[in-house]
């Protein structure tokens, strides 16, 4: 049995599979589908302080080799999150980390506080960077003056595991990467989901009710992987790599790039089995290549760097 | 709230055409088969291809001993595909999975209408009825008679047809007005169009106790993905779909008007 | 028969079909497969001053719904291109738009103030967005001066048609759309490639040679469908989409959210006879809903502004 | 430079798996079979799906009649789906694309090494073979015994496996380097493993005339991409791999040696 185990910041993953938010709920779904504590860590829903109903239907529409969805945070609010979820997550045997979401810098700071104080919640993940509500979201994500003020503050309360997701929106994201690690985070998140359209040529309507929404799923697989790699040369904290995540190979693909741990989302709505045949196929893989350590394969790429366009921009 | 389901590999033993553009495909589902209960649907989705990518909801149309079937009219990727299979071929179906139709009771009368491929419960409703010993009667619409499945089903059954070519000449939420004059049944149950789930609302929704088997875009169909809101009934709040769902109690859910 | 011609500029198109620079090598290669003057455009390969022999192999990989390309402009220079593919294209009756690109600023007039003599060139299409190269390239597209300094001094020396191309690999595109707009661009092309990256897992290098490379295909159509509606509402020139466009639901899908005139890529390496096809879905689609001119249907896309996360950002 | 190429739609006749995980599909398609020539290809797609994208390239195993075949090893989405078609489903046919081998001779002598999937053309260079009247010597290596395809054809033929299991035990140029000893080709062909071509390519390249199907990713199969560079020997400039090539004289072109 290969070693799989992957640290970020104090925390160590038995292995780096990971949920992404929202793509099971809070976690408790999982457990009629699999043994949910074979995961590396269950992220939560992005929870806010308050309930939030969300965005008005249609939230989903499948595109190719993608979807694209505008729940608009729909959650149950931290409160029922801590009170409920997390018990039965607890007897699942599964490592909660909790992701969260705020309009204001301030209500970052009080999720922070909140979850900090759960002896179950052992890491969070910032999500800066929702596509789909109208303030705040993005707007956090894509300003990199605002990201360091809400990852300096958070840090300040939150002693265990910071992990900062980051949008994939803009121009340079080794620049927001750079920032949340400057502000002490432990790792950061590549990526949300890809501002993304679909129109119903019938009707004319956008096939989603904000007209705009979040593309995920294999298609965005090859843009986020670039990312990854490009971060994970720009930081030294580890990369978690989330896009489009659907076989074992998706998964080494991900960790040669550069990916200390990786998320799976949009899988999970098709495959919801899929964690144990991916964790199978990379003992495999493994032992077939005899790698004994996981961790030896982050960043393994051969690569020339000479080759490469975007890394010699700057020279 | 749903119960338990499975995730099976189900091989197709036939697929056949039914009416126009619609079929039927049988499966066999050992596992799936002796729980589902009439108003539950199964994902069902493809085995080594990314096209399409997510699972496709169908309402189980039968269930008896290993077989499971589903009714879909092949109008986009997903159901062009599965018509295509051979028998052999395999499909991936994730199930029962949702909140179907009340229990029925002996001696309760039950009209049930069905429209373009929410005709797919006929069958397994038609089957719990004669279980539970309550009477149905089918109301069936469509745009014409080339798109009715003959169902071998012994209930009465009424069709309509937009262009007049089969049964009454008209949608079938009049027709049942009609019908309604000289009769109380004790629940309706809909399945089918919006529009005609809309109608049924407003037409018998505050006298009869009324189950609307609902269709909204769904990614998961387990309550994953948040993807499937429908609005409760004076209140700011959503159901999902697929969990709450679909079959719901008509004075429990509001839809939503196009602007 | 329904109306389908298109203004870009002072050019009218018999319809919106062009093809995608790069994708048909200098648009002679598709005679074999349908009679190119069916096309409202053919738009060539990128020139460059000088012939240029191009990136190492792979240059080509395959991803899901999509494929990565670092061809690196390979191209037989703007001189044989005006000598020997011009007069085989007029034979065909193809209406030409030459697609330009240079490492600097001079040689984008240089090559401008050729062409702009070939009375066979209707329209020029400025490709400041090439990810696969290294100097140059992508660094003029993510740059709003360079961009404008470039249109301004080509638009001096070509009257005809001017496209810019522009790359989706920023933030905000509007801003660069914008920008040749003011500068006096005819026309701007939403988008060229999106930086992405493969591995193969069993050598651990990337598939390209140049490790990252360009994104096309379908899994880029909502991404670039979103920007098509972002761009089209933030400028009044006409925006020529292209990414992903595999059937002709995607040309219509792609007018109703605001585009004039569309390219076709990948596509033609799959299907090389897709045109025809193409052009008579939407003519079906217009004749069933009694649509006579398809300039009608350009940005018919409906929709409640207020519903829009992004567009709701800066009020 | 390539001649005319058709695009068709060519249906499935049967699929038969001849070694492991080695198939032949034979299709039919009487546009193109009456204008192939050896060691020209064709590109493969799909109806009906966006997975796998892109064409694959096959070299034409055999054509006859108005029947088609290609031989592939089922290794990844391509292959593995082609193989799991009926008889009956249809696949779009590009070709024949390509340059192929050149033109033999009577009376002449012509060694062909292939190796993998590069035994594709051993059918149709036979058959060619057998109308000019060439002589035709097949040396045919794999990693072991269960890899070979046993082909039914007059031509001599040596196998040599990595493990020893049939034929020479070792690789097959060397197995070709011993036999040289006492013969000389007018000219060798080559087709398979990259590894391969290379060391004939320095064995015999020099001193016989040497021609290799190179295989590159390629994205359209017809000049239109500009993905499939092949080095030009002595020139910082590329041949396309689609149209100059797949085969080219040995001495016309470099490999490129990774770092
Ligand atoms: C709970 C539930 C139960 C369901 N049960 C059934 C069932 O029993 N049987 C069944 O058939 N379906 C059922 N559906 C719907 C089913 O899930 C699929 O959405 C449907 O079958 C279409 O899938 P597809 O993959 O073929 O089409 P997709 O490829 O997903 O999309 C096709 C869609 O494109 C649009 N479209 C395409 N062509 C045209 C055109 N010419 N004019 C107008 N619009 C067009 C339509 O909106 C059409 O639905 C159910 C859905 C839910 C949520
Ligand atoms: C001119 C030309 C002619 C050709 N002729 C033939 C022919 O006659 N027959 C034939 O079979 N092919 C031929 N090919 C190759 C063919 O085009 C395909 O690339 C090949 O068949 C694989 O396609 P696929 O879709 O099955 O694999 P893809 O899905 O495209 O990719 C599979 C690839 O992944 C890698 N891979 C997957 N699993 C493993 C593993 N366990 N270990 C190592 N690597 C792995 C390999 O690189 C493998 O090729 C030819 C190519 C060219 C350019
Ligand atoms: C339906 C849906 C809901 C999502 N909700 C959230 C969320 O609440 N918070 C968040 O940070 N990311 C959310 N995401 C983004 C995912 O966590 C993930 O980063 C993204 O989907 C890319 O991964 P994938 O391609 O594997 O799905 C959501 C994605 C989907 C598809
Ligand atoms: C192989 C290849 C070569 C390309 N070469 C060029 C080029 O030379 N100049 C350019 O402006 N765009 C080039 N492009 C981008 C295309 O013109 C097009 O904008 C892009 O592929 C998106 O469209 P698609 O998804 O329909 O392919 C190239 C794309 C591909 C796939
Ligand atoms: S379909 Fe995913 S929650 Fe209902
Ligand atoms: S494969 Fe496209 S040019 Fe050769």
């Amino acid at each position: 049995m290969p070693d799989m185990k992957v640290r970020i910041g104090d925390l160590e993953l038995k292995n780096p599979l990971m949920t992404a938010s929202g793509t099971c709920g809070y976690g408790d779904e999982l457990k009629g589908y699999f043994d949910t504590s074979i995961l590396g860590a269950v992220v939560s829903k992005s929870l806010t302080l308050e309930p939030k109903v969300g965005n008005e239907p249609p939230r989903v529409a499948e595109v190719a080799c993608g979807m694209l969805n505008s729940i608009g945070l729909a959650n149950i609010g931290v409160r029922r999150f801590m009170d409920e979820k997390i018990p039965i997550l607890d007897e699942l045997g599964a490592l909660i980390i909790a992701n969260i979401a705020a309009k204001r810098v301030e209500d970052y700071v009080s999720l922070a506080e909140m979850l900090a104080a759960s002896k179950s919640v052992r890491g969070l993940e910032l999500n800066l960077s929702c596509p789909n509500v109208k303030e705040g979201g993005i707007e956090f994500g894509t300003d990199v003056k605002t990201l360091s003020n809400i990852v300096k503050l958070v840090r300040k309360v939150f002693k265990k595991t910071l992990i900062v997701k980051l949008t994939p929106n803009v121009t340079r994201i080794e620049e927001f990467a750079s920032a949340a690690e400057a502000e002490g985070a432990d790792g950061v998140t590549v990526a949300n989901t890809y501002v993304g359209m679909a129109i119903d040529i019938y009707t004319m309507s956008p096939k989603i009710h904000t007209v705009t929404g979040g593309l995920s799923g294999p298609a965005v697989k090859p843009i986020t992987m670039a990312k990854v790699f490009q971060v994970s040369k720009s930081v030294s904290i580890p990369v978690i790599a989330s896009g489009g995540i659907f076989t074992w190979q998706d998964v080494v693909e991900y960790i040669i790039a550069g990916a200390t741990a990786v998320e799976i989302g949009t899988l999970l709505f098709t495959k919801p089995d899929a964690p144990g045949r991916l964790l199978k196929g990379i003992e495999e893989y493994m032992a077939d290549r005899k790698i004994e350590r996981l961790s030896s394969l982050i960043g393994g790429i051969r690569f020339d760097r000479d080759n490469v366009p975007h890394m010699n921009h700057h020279k | 709230m749903a119960g338990k389901s499975f995730l099976e590999t189900a091989v197709i033993l036939d697929t056949r055409l039914a009416a126009e553009r619609t079929y039927i495909s049988r499966l066999r589902s050992p596992q799936i088969v002796p729980i589902v209960e009439a108003g539950q649907f199964v994902m069902v989705s493809f085995q080594d291809t990314l096209d399409p990518l997510l699972p496709r909801a169908f309402s189980v149309c039968d269930a008896t001993g290993d077989t499971l079937s589903i009714l879909y009219v092949a109008v986009g990727r997903g159901t062009r595909k599965i018509s295509g299979l051979f028998p052999g071929e395999k499909l991936i179906l994730n199930g029962p999975l949702g909140t179907g139709f009340p229990r029925m009771e002996r001696g309760k009368n039950i009209w049930v209408a069905v429209g373009g491929s929410g005709a797919a419960i006929v069958p397994i409703l038609s089957r719990s009825a004669g279980k539970a010993g309550s009477e149905l009667r089918f109301f069936y619409g469509a745009r014409s008679k080339s798109q009715l499945v003959p169902f071998e089903i012994s209930a009465y059954t009424a069709h309509a047809t937009d262009d007049g070519t089969a049964g009454f000449h008209g949608n079938i939420v009049d027709l049942m007005k009609l019908e309604l004059k000289g009769a109380e049944p004790d629940m309706v149950f809909g399945c089918g169009p919006t529009p005609m789930l809309v109608s049924m609302q407003k037409e018998f929704g505050n006298r009869i106790p009324t189950y609307l088997s609902v269709e909204t875009p769904m990614a998961c169909g387990m309550g994953f993905c948040q993807g499937c809101p429908v609005k409760r009934s004076g209140d700011a709040d959503y159901y999902l779909a697929c969990k709450d769902g679909p079959v719901f109690r008509s004075t429990e859910i509001e839809f939503e008007v196009k602007p």
